[in-house]
């Protein structure tokens, strides 16, 4: 099993989200984040004084998937988030030792 | 009687005569100058009551945008009251009242306040000013609230000076100035269901068109609904509005200093509050039975319609009437919001169904109440002056768009207008999705 | 004299008279019409200012619930004022002035206005419809605070409907209609420390302990404070009720057209001004003793709980007097609000402590400054209003309990009443934990 | 005309006179009574319009700190108006107008209300009293913004009490009280800008000197702006301010019952909103012009810039000058703020610009339109004002610091004070950064 | 060490943080996320239109642990923020390369 | 490559960025997290009932890095956000299989 995080721009949500359903993902954790990256913040003036507010916010997602999916998830991330710009985000992907279902207490890939 | 008594009679008579006349002429005078005051001073309170209700729109406004728009309502909403009182100093207000009866366009000039000699005044010509200023100030707040979250500041605030500078003025001349409506047709509006409420509701029905509905709102045939950010200030500025309109409807009398004009606000007052309960009421049911769920947001709407709804005729009502005049604009609230989603007409604070439909509504019924009203005078007034308002708003909007635009970029809107316009956020520590 | 002359004296004297007569008749009618007009627009604009108490209510009660419960809030304060209006004129006026002298129950009747000749009344019957229904709807705000987070909405407005159409007319009828406990007792409560807010408070007592606690708020004996979420917000309501106190206090002069009326409103001004003030300074100082920090939500009770003291009698106390009612009231507060959690009595917003047990106070303390009230008096009101107010609204809650149920479900009340009953969020940006 | 005749003629002539005498004298009374009570109540309700200023500068500070200290700020403003009420009544007002003609220095003494005879007065007492202990509230308010952040809670509030006790009645004593530089200098303030408005900026410039900026907020040379937490909030704070500002300088008009003076407040109320409106149409086109966005927050300061320079003399100027009078109160500010930031003194609201800068603006202006006015008198007043002022709250300010310290440790700066002097949060649920 | 990542129920927090301390776990780092999962979101009406809110507010617990203790802590989890409905969350479970205390800058299992 | 998880105090943030982009890390994610750890929360009170706020807000940082750069980055962090006082926080070491820039679908190290 895999944990896949993916760090998009938050008006992907949506996007992302309705690409993962058909690969059979039906469950994800989303994280409001601030993302520090190449994508320069933007300007704010604050009574007369200019500044540069650093971070962009983000969305950061993460899905526990079994192997054989992980390819595919994160095609479909990338398909769907893309726009082409700085800023589009990245997708990391870890090694899941191990998952469980808290309702049923299920252990391993039938409780992702 | 001989004539030395004659002579001292007629002195006598005489006498009485000029205490009598003496007596006259000065309680005259006091009781000119007691009702030069209580009139005056009644249209200064009055008219900040109403002023007031810019903080009102500007508290519903804020919180029925998303977070990202908010300090973007607040800023327009204070320019706007701001270019509403330089217009209507240099414009508007001789446009109104510089009318010759029956005509259709008042005088291009400058106000300044005439009465150096206050003893003929019925009230002084500032406080009047003071008063006529709150109410255009009125008229541009509406149309803010319809176009909010995309539109451009600076074009805005364009439009905001030609409505308050020249299209409200314009339409009002015709009624309160003793204009074309008021001379023929006998077109009745005791405080402005038209002439201030719909002629808002006309000037942001032609922008919501001419603008377009925000990016997301309609999407593939599905009303995507974008809740407002912050429903406790939208409360608030309900309330706020909701007592600004004592002044509103309350100060429209015009004048306080006698048994009937006190006697008529204080039923005016009544009126107006009954009218509003009614529209909260029945929004309040409708959207429980309609819904399943009251909808808090629908149901300010509704008290901002039974609000509009009275405005037409305050005074003539009996009680009931005014529960039911309101009630109505109640029903017309609830089913509006969801007709506009129909045709695409993206309101963002529901300003076109509680200032323009009920504001027609207002108007129509008046002649339930009014004898000397009729249906077809107060139909006319809604034709022309929504014809009025409408073509020349549309007119203004389109002209805008065409050369400076009037919608921020695509951008700028998913950036929001706080951060792409004002360069600063609303609430920066408040993280929104 | 001869005869003549004495002719012509007598003409003269007639004459004198006639002038005489006629100038104080027309003198007479100038001065009641001034009066009336003084009278008629003063209880106008205090009414007003107390309407927007309404205002104050919503948002210190928005502001000290769970954000997940705000707009519900929000939608109660302004539907239980809409409520009131129409109770009010429905059944409530003539409950309240329809008694008979030393009477217990007025008439069942639907109010309308007596005045068709203004010419005989001290001010306008609208103006005096209004007044009272402003402070009407003041009692049904302070319930919907006490009870917030828990309660469900109809419910809420049938209790609402039945405080404002019975619960309350008929005791103040027994006071300001000239019924029983003014006849018999000579009970004295200017302004409502009993009859509006003890009233308020009662009714919201027997809510509390029908309804019981939030889910969570005692928890094995330990009391887990749920923190308002927006005290900004709270603390405007506090200032908008202080400024609405000074409609309240003042507008029961309920005349001002006289250097008498016209003086004591203003005494009454800087009377309730200072005691809110002492409420502040006191409970500031306490909390900061006590709890070694300055509670700013029990301070902004204590404002409130020091307008309260002063409210039965701001007329008659010296400044250091209206301070020292003020102060005790502060103190009341103070050691009250923990004292309820004892009791396990959850009053979210410090209803009770506030109006409740200020309100005895302040009625209690009457006779030191005012000679003309007895403690007996007194006692005899604060009971038997008390008795009356407690045990209906009991029964009430208790039928209501029994019949529809008045408690959201505990999913409901976890998920928040907003999200359950309203289908919205207050902030629904602004992601709670 | 024979003896009997003229005897019957004197007769005559002399119940003229009786009759017209007691005529006059009847009428006199009546006209001495109408305007009492005008008077009196005109200065109550417009006292009430100003005690609101107290919630607008809450809301306008509550907006512009960070949201750590969101709670302190509401809890000084609602304290400093509690203190400011005491201290005006325990020294305050007879040191103002205790002083005797050309005088330094008014009476210590108690105050209570002298007019137990209202024949004779042109107003209440208590009136008077209420209106001027709002304005006193008013400077103190200013000061709690400047130094916001950062202050201790209590000695702050000791200064408060200094301030509103001491040093604004003493030099208030010199210009209203008809002091010396009333008596010597004609020096003209009508409405306080510099006896309220500079008066406050001075305390709060000297607070901010000896206090210091808030950590971090200047960082190896560069200015790291701290944004305000909540905008809308801010912007409500600004609207109540304006509304309040028609009762600050309509009712320093102090009398209304008369064509003169409700004509004059009625072109008070015209100049004050159109200078507030340049100033908000000023600052929008500059920080339009200077940093390409229209910054909210300079546009607040300079409706309240334009509103305090109009202060000075609200009555003399044509409407076009109070336009240029309150355009170039916005200049002031747009320009002063940044500068600020250079001398590191850090004004957390911008009351300085607004209130100390426009305030000397304001009333250096004065004999543009005022012919009574001097600029020699202008200056000396703002001098000696100035100075006396400035002098006295730095040694205060001084004396505090190196006895109970005004300072926040560093650790409950960083924290926030209200976490840390208040143990609470003014948002528990949306988590700040 | 392992690296125990649950999202649970809000109103569980105080549950499970009572069922860890005995075990001795005394560290953890909550974060207020969004679920997606089988558990619809709500509906909401807002002025007439009804949509559907996908997400459920979820916390995320982050938990380093020896690993002796993961059996023990997740059980614990389970037991703490079950209720048996929709919606009761999943804990995944990785694996910890290295920790360190920033105060002392010790390294390894101590550092947790 | 490694996934660095370090959870910091919230006012050293621009510090630890500081720190990091000398070593090249330009990236990073951030939330805003409750700390629950040795350092008590604080005490508030609230209308006379006290009650103890057990978490501390921090922030938690994420920072995808090279196997090389880890023990400098760590080192880094630490030096950073250092005061010596409890409550500092601490840095998690996780292994990352793999990465990718979604605007340019690279993956592994140089995705980072
Ligand atoms: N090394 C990293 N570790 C953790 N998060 C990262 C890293 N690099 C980028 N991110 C996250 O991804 C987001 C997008 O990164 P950015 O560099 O702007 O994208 P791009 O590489 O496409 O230009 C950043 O805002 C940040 O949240
Ligand atoms: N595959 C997954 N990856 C990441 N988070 C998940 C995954 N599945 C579920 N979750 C998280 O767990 C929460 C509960 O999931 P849900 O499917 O509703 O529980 P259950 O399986 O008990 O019905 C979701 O809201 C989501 O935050
Ligand atoms: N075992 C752990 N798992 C996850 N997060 C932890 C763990 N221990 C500590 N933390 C996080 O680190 C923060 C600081 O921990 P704390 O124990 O106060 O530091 P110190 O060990 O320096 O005293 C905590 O608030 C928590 O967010």
């Amino acid at each position: 099993m895999r944990f896949i995080i993916a760090v998009i721009r938050p008006h992907k949500l949506d996007d992302v989200r309705n690409a993962l359903t058909p690969l059979g993902v039906d469950g994800m954790t989303v994280t409001e984040v601030k993302g520090f990256g190449r994508q320069r913040g933007h300007k704010q003036v604050y009574r007369g004084a200019e500044y540069n507010v650093d971070f962009t916010p983000k969305l950061k997602i993460e899905i526990a998937v079994t192997e054989e999916l992980v390819v595919a998830a994160v095609t479909a991330i990338r398909d769907a988030a893309h726009t082409g710009h700085i800023g589009d985000g990245k997708v990391f992907v870890i090694d899941l030792v191990d998952a469980m279902r808290v309702r049923t207490g299920e252990i391993g890939p039938t409780a992702l | 009687m001989n004539a030395k008594t004659a002579l001292a009679a007629g002195c006598f008579f005489f006498g009485i005569l000029i205490a009598t006349h003496a007596g006259a002429q000065e309680a005259a005078s006091e009781v000119q100058e007691s009702a030069f005051v209580f009139n005056t001073l009644f249209m200064l309170i009055m008219g900040m009551v109403v002023m007031f209700m810019g903080a009102g729109f500007c508290m519903l406004q804020a919180g029925l945008v998303r977070s990202k728009n908010a300090a973007t309502i607040c800023l327009k909403t204070i320019s706007l009251y701001s270019v509403a009182g330089m217009m209507v100093w240099l414009v508007g207000y001789n446009l109104i009242y510089g009318v010759e009866a029956g005509g259709l366009l008042g005088a291009f000039k400058i106000w300044s306040a005439s009465d150096v000699d206050m003893a003929g005044a019925s009230h002084s010509a500032h406080s009047d000013w003071f008063f006529q200023m709150v109410l255009v100030a009125t008229t541009a707040s509406i149309v803010s609230g319809a176009l909010a979250e995309r539109i451009k500041l600076w074009p805005f605030l364009v439009f905001t000076a030609i409505l308050t500078g020249l299209i409200y003025p314009i339409q009002a001349s015709w009624v309160w100035g003793g204009g074309y409506l008021n001379a023929e047709w006998g077109f009745s509006d005791f405080a402005g269901s038209t002439l201030v409420h719909a002629t808002g509701g006309w000037a942001a029905i032609a922008g919501a068109i001419v603008l377009g509905p925000r990016i997301g709102k309609y999407d593939k045939g599905r009303v995507c609904p974008m809740p407002g950010s912050n429903l406790p200030l939208a409360t608030l500025g309900a309330f706020i509005l909701w007592l600004g309109w004592f002044g509103f409807n309350g100060g429209s009398q015009l004048a306080s200093g006698s048994f009937q004009d006190a006697g008529a606000i204080s039923k005016i007052f009544v009126n107006t509050n009954v009218a509003a309960s009614a529209g909260v009421l029945t929004t309040l049911v409708l959207t429980q039975l309609i819904y399943k769920k009251a909808d808090l947001t629908i149901v300010l709407t509704g008290a901002i319609g039974g609000l509009v709804s009275i405005t037409a005729e305050p005074l003539a009502p009996a009680i009931w009437q005014a529960v039911i005049i309101g009630a109505f604009g109640g029903v017309l609230v609830t089913v509006a919001v969801p007709i506009l989603d129909k045709f695409k007409i993206d309101d963002v604070v529901g300003a076109i169904p509680a200032h323009l439909i009920c504001g027609i509504w207002g108007t129509m019924i008046v002649p339930w109440s009014k004898v000397e009203a009729s249906i077809i005078g107060q139909l006319v007034g809604v034709v022309m002056i929504g014809g009025f308002v409408f073509v020349l708003s549309f007119l203004v909007w389109v002209a805008l768009k065409f050369t400076v635009g009037i919608r921020a970029s695509a951008g700028n809107e998913l950036l929001g207008l706080d951060k792409a316009a004002l360069g600063l956020e609303a609430y920066p520590e408040f993280a929104p999705g």
